[in-house]
C-alpha cells in the first residue's frame, strides 16, 4: 500500500527510563497497513531545525476493542535533537508520521522457529513481529542484550505471548554477562540441524555483523534490519545505501528504505 | 478566480512552474504511488552518466542547521539503463521529464545528451555542470567561463532539445556564467546546485561524510539562492530555473518574484513528499489574493525600495 | 586537567582563541556590564572608517532560517572618536583590542590604519575588504586578488601590528585570497564575512532589506566557512582566523580541527549574549576528555577517511 | 542594574483570545530590577529556527504575599512563528529570557497628570507604568483602541486601579468608532493648558507618529515606545535603530534598545 502522511496525535508517551520512552500515535491508517519491520519517518518540528524527518521503526500496532487497527507505538531511544523532541512530546501533541516504509520480515510459519535477536533499541521491530509470527503459531525465541537490567524492557509483554527469553546484559545484572551472541550461539549450537529455523535480527551494526556471521556459520538464513542515516525514506536521495550482493554475487550499492531496511544476512557485504 | 499557471523554457510550455530537483526525486517511479508525476510542470531526474556508478561510500549525507550536505557521488544506473528501463514507465504516467545530464569530460556531456535527444518522453536536457561531488567533470566545467561555454556550445550542436545547464553557487559571479550559457546557445539556466561545504565529528576528528566534502541544501541556502537567481536573470534574456531551499508556496513566489520563469524542490520533497499540491494551492491562493491572473507576469516583479 | 587555551597570532599571544566578530559586539562597551572583556582572547569592535558613517535605512535585519541578513551599511563613530572615547574605558578593562578597518579607497584603509598604529591598547588591525553591504571599497578589494594583494601591502608598509586581512566567502577560492594575502605580508587571515544573499516579502514584492542585499550570517552558513577555513589553512602557514555560525563550544572545535588557530563569534552572541563562558569551559572540558593539554594541538587535527 | 539571562519557567499562559495571550515566567531577578518601559528578549526555541530572540515589553510585575517581586507577565500578540511558539508554552516548560533591557518611561507626579495611549498589544507597557504611577499617586487615563471589542483587554484591571478609560474600536464595538486618536484629541482639547500633562503611547507606528504630532500641536510632552526589529537587544549589532534629533537639531540613527525604546516625542524624526 502507498505510504500516507498523518498529522498524528500523540496519544501517550510512556518514559521507561531516561533515555527510552515509547510514544503512542493515532495513526489509523498507518496502523492497517504496517507490516512487521516497516518503518515510519516522523517529523520532529513545525521549524527546519532539525530539518529532517527520523525514521522509527513501528514498535506496537495497537488496536481498539473491536481489533481495528487505530495507533502505532514507536519504542525510542534518545540520541540527539530529533529524539529530544520526540521525548518531551505530550498527549494531545501533533506529529507528521509517514509510512508505512520499506520492506517488511519475511514470516516464517511452523515447522520453523523464529529467533529474534535484538540489542538494545533494536528491539523495536520485534513487538509487531511477535504478534504476526503468534498469529501463525510460529515459536518465537528472543535473544535481548542491553547494557544493563535497566536497559531491558517489555520483557513480560514478551513473555505473556509465548515468546521464550534470553537476556543478556554487558554488566551481568540480568541473564548472561556480556553480548547477546553468547547466549544466541550456545543455542545454535545445540539446535537439531533438522528443526528449521529464521534468524531476525536488529541492533547496532556490529551486532548485525556479528549475528548474520553466526547464521552462516550454523547454516541459518537470517533477516537483517539495518539502520543507516536517511534523507527520505522514500528512494529519492540515495543517502541510506547498503551493500549487497546480486545473483551474480556482485555486490552493489542499493537504498534500505527501498529494498531494505530488512535484507537477507547472505545478501549483505559488510565493510 | 481562475489562474493561468502556465510558464514556458524555451520551446517547452509547462503547466506549471514546478519541478523536482535532480537527485531529489529518484527517476521519479520511487514517487508514482503517491505523487501524480503529470501534475508536476517537470520531473527532474537524478543524474546520468554514461555508464552505471556507483557512488561514495556511506555516510553520504549529514545534516546541518536547516540544511543537509550530501556526497551520494551520482550513484546511478546510466543513461542507457534508464532509457530502456525507466522512460517507458514514465511516458505512461504522462511526466515532463527533464533529463539532469553529467560527464566527466566534453564527450561524455556531449554523448549522453545526443542518446537522450532521440528519446521519445524526454522533454529537455539540464547540463549539470555543477555538482560539487566527483572528481572529475562536473564543478570543473562550472567553474570556468571558457569551459562552461565550451560544454554548452558543444552539446548544443547535437540537440535540438531545450538546453538547460545547471550553475554552481560557488562562484564569485554566477551571473557570468549565466551569460556564457546564454551566449553559447542555452535555452535557460537553472541555479542553485550545492554549496561546497563540510562537517567535522569533533570527538573523530573525522570528517562526517565519508567523503570530506559535500553540498549543502535546503533553506539554510535559501537567502544567497535568491540573490543569485536575482542577479541572473537581470543580467539574461533567457530564462532562469531557480532552486535553493525552497518550503512553502512563499518561498516559490519569491524566486519568481526575483527573476525565476520556474523553479525546483529538492531537500523540501524530503521531508513533506506530498508537497507538490500544497505548493500549487498555496500559489493559486496567492494569485487569486494579489489579482494575479498568469503566474509569468510574477516573473522578475520585485521593485526596488525607493 | 590542567589545560593551555593560549594561541599566537603572529606576534600577537592570546589567552584563548575566543573572539567577538566585529560588527556583532558594537564597540565591546555595551557588553562591559555582562562580560569581563579581558577575558575574551580579543574584542573585535566594529568596523571604522575615518569618519562616521550613517549606515542604512532600517529594515537593518531579517532572520533566515538558521540565519540572518544583515545591512547595516557600517555606521559607525569614525577612528577619530573611536580612539578618544572608547580606547581609554576598553584599556582600562583590560580588552585585547583588534579593530576591524574599512576603507573606501585603498587610501583610506592605509590612514586609519596607520592612525591606529600609534594607539597604545590596539592590538591587532582586521583589515574589512570584505564587507557586502556598502557601494565603494569592502568587497570589491576582497573580491579581485590584486586588489587585495595592493591594499594589503599598502597596510603592510605603515603598520607593525598584526595585520589580518577578512576575506570574504563571495568567490570561487576563497584560499587564493588568502595566499595573496600571506604574500602581501598578512600575519593571519580570518574569515568568513557574510554571503551576499537577499530576502523578498512576496506580498509587498519589495527586498525585505531597504538596501536590497544583505549579508547571511549564523548556523546556516557554518558547513561552507568550515570548508573555506580548511581550505585556507590547507593553502597558507599563516594562522587562520575561522568564524561562520560558531554556537556552541563543538562549533568552535570544529573549526579549530579544520584548521583555525582562533575563531570569532557574532550571530551566535545575538541569541546568547553570555555565551564566552559556557564555550571556554565546553573547550576545556573536551580537552580534558580527549586528553589534549594545548589548544594548538587541534589546530588542523582532521583526518580524512582512508 | 545588569540584565541578566534566566531559564524561567512558564507559570501559567493564559489565552486572552485567538490572538492574545499573556505568558507568566518566574523571573524573580528580573521582575526586581524592571523598571516601567523595559523590555526582555525571550528565546523561543532551543534550536536555530527561529534564531533570534524576541524583545518583549514587561507586561505586569508580579509580587508574592510579601510583596517580593517574583515573576513577570507579558502581553503578546501572536504574529509569526516565535509568538507561535510563545503562544504553545504550557506551565513548567522554561525559556530563556533576557533582561530588563533599555530606557524605561520617566515616571511623573502630580500635579501633572498622565495619559497613557495604547494601540493593540502596544498596552503591554501600561500596566507596571499604571503600578509605578498609582505609587505617586499620579492620576492617570488610558486611551486604549483595538479592532474590535474583543480586542481590548485588562479594561478592569486598570479600572480597578483607578485609571479612567477612553476606549475606541475600529468596528464601533466598543467606545469611540474609529483610532483611538480621536478621544485623545478630543480630550487634549478640552485640558487647561495650565494643568500639566505628559502623553505615553504604544502602538503601531502610524499611531506613534500620529500621537507625537498631536502632543506637539498641543504643547505637550510625549514618551514614545518605538519597536524596530532587534538582533541583539544590547546594542551590539546596530539592528534597531530610529532617527532621533540630537541637542544640535541634526538627526541621526540611535539603537532603539540601548538609547530606547523609550524616546521623546519630540526628538523622533519620522521617516
Ligand atoms: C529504518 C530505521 C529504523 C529505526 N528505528 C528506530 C527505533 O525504532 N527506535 C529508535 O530509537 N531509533 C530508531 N532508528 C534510529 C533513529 O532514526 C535515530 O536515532 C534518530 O534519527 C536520531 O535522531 P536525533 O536527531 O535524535 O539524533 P542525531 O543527532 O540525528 O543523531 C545522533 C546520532 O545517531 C546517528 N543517527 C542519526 N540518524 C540515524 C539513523 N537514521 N540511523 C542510524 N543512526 C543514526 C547519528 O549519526 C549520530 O551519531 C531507526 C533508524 C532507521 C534507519
Ligand atoms: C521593544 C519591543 C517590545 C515589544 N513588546 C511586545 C509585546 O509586549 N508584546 C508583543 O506581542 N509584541 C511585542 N513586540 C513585538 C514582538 O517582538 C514581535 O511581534 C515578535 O518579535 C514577532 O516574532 P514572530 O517570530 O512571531 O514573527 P516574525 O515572523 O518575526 O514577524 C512577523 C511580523 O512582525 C514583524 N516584526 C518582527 N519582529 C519585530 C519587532 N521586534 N518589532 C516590530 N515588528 C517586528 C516582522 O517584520 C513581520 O512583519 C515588541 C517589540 C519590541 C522591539
Ligand atoms: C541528495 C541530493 C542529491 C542531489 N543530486 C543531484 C544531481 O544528481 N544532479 C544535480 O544537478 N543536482 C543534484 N542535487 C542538487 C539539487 O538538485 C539542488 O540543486 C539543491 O539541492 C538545491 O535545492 P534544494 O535546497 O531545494 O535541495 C542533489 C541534492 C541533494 C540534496
Ligand atoms: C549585524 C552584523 C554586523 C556586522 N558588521 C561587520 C563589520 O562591521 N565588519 C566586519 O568585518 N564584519 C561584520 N559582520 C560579519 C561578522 O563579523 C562575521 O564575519 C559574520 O557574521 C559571520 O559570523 P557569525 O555567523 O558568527 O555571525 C557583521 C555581521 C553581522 C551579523
Ligand atoms: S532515504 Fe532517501 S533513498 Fe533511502
Ligand atoms: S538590537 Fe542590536 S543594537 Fe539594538
Amino acid at each position: 500500500m502507498a505510504p500516507i502522511d498523518l498529522d498524528a496525535e500523540v496519544l501517550r508517551n510512556t518514559h521507561l527510563s531516561a533515555g527510552y520512552h515509547v510514544l503512542v500515535l493515532a495513526a489509523p491508517g498507518i496502523a492497517a497497513a504496517t507490516r512487521p519491520g516497516q518503518f515510519v519517518m516522523i517529523r520532529t518540528t513545525t521549524g527546519t531545525d532539525p530539518l529532517l524527518r527520523r525514521p522509527f521503526s513501528v514498535f506496537e500496532i495497537l488496536r481498539d476493542a473491536d481489533g481495528t487497527p487505530e495507533a502505532i507505538s514507536i519504542l525510542c531511544k534518545l540520541v540527539g535533537p530529533g529524539t529530544a523532541r520526540l521525548a518531551g512530546a505530550s498527549a494531545g501533541d501533533r506529529l507528521a508520521v509517514l509510512g508505512p516504509l520499506g520492506k517488511p520480515f519475511d514470516l516464517v510459519a511452523p515447522p520453523s522457529e523464529a529467533w529474534m535477536v535484538a540489542g538494545g533499541v533494536g528491539l523495536a521491530p520485534f513487538a509487531a513481529l511477535t504478534e504476526s509470527l503468534a498469529a501463525l503459531a510460529t515459536p518465537t525465541r528472543l535473544f535481548y542484550g542491553g547494557r544493563s537490567r535497566t536497559d531491558l524492557f517489555y520483557l513480560d509483554w514478551f513473555e505473556a505471548r509465548g515468546v521464550r527469553l534470553d537476556l543478556a546484559t554487558e554488566d551481568g545484572t540480568r541473564g548472561t554477562h556480556g553480548r547477546v551472541t553468547a547466549p544466541l550461539e550456545a543455542a545454535l549450537r545445540v539446535m537439531p540441524a533438522d528443526r528449521p529455523l529464521t534468524i531476525y535480527v536488529c541492533g547496532p551494526e556490529p551486532m548485525l555483523k556479528a549475528v548474520a556471521a553466526l547464521g552462516r556459520v550454523h547454516g541459518r538464513p537470517s533477516q537483517v534490519s539495518t539502520e543507516q542515516v536517511m534523507g527520505c525514506g522514500l528512494g529519492g536521495c540515495y543517502s541510506c545505501v547498503v551493500r549487497v550482493r546480486d545473483e551474480s554475487g556482485t555486490p552493489h550499492f542499493v537504498r534500505s528504505c527501498l529494498n531494505g531496511p530488512v535484507f537477507r544476512g547472505e545478501d549483505l557485504v559488510w565493510e | 478566480m481562475n489562474v493561468d499557471l502556465c510558464v514556458r523554457i524555451g520551446s517547452l510550455v509547462l503547466k506549471n512552474p514546478l519541478m523536482s530537483a535532480s537527485g531529489c526525486f529518484g527517476y521519479g517511479l520511487e514517487y508514482a504511488d503517491i505523487v501524480d508525476l503529470s501534475s508536476l510542470g517537470a520531473v527532474v531526474v537524478k543524474g546520468l552518466f554514461l555508464n552505471e556508478r556507483e557512488g561514495h561510500q556511506p555516510p553520504r549525507i549529514v545534516e546541518t542547521p536547516s540544511g543537509m550536505l550530501n556526497a551520494i557521488g551520482l550513484q546511478g544506473i546510466g543513461v542507457h539503463r534508464f532509457v530502456r528501463e525507466k522512460m517507458p514507465e514514465l511516458r505512461r504516467l504522462g511526466a515532463v521529464v527533464i533529463v539532469n545530464v553529467c560527464g566527466s569530460s566534453l564527450d561524455e556531456y556531449v554523448e549522453v545528451s545526443r542518446i537522450l535527444s532521440d528519446v521519445e518522453g524526454v522533454a529537455a536536457i539540464e547540463l549539470n555542470i555543477s555538482c560539487p561531488n566527483i572528481k572529475e567533470g562536473g564543478i570543473q566545467f562550472g567553474c570556468n567561463l571558457s569551459s562552461t561555454h565550451e560544454v554548452v556550445s558543444a552539446v548544443r550542436r547535437v540537440t535540438t532539445l531545450p538546453l538547460i545547464p545547471k550553475l554552481t553557487p560557488n562562484v564569485t559571479s554566477v551571473s557570468s556564467f549565466a551569460r556564457a550559457a546564454e551566449e553559447a546557445g542555452a535555452d535557460a539556466v537553472s541555479l542553485v546546485n550545492t554549496f561546497l561545504a563540510m562537517a567535522i565529528d569533533v570527538d573523530t576528528r573525522r570528517p562526517k561524510l565519508s567523503n570530506t566534502m559535500g553540498g549543502l541544501s535546503g533553506p539554510a541556502i535559501r537567502p544567497i539562492a535568491v540573490r543569485m537567481v536575482y542577479e541572473c536573470a537581470q543580467l539574461v534574456r533567457i530564462p532562469v530555473v531557480g532552486m535553493g531551499g525552497i518550503s512553502s508556496a512563499r518561498d516559490v513566489l519569491e524566486f519568481m518574484i526575483a527573476g525565476a520563469t520556474a523553479v525546483q524542490i529538492g531537500t523540501a520533497t524530503f521531508v513533506d513528499p506530498f508537497i507538490w499540491s500544497t505548493l500549487r494551492s498555496g500559489i493559486e491562493e496567492y494569485m487569486a489574493r494579489h489579482n494575479v491572473g498568469r503566474v509569468t507576469d510574477l516573473v522578475g516583479s520585485m521593485e526596488r525600495w525607493i
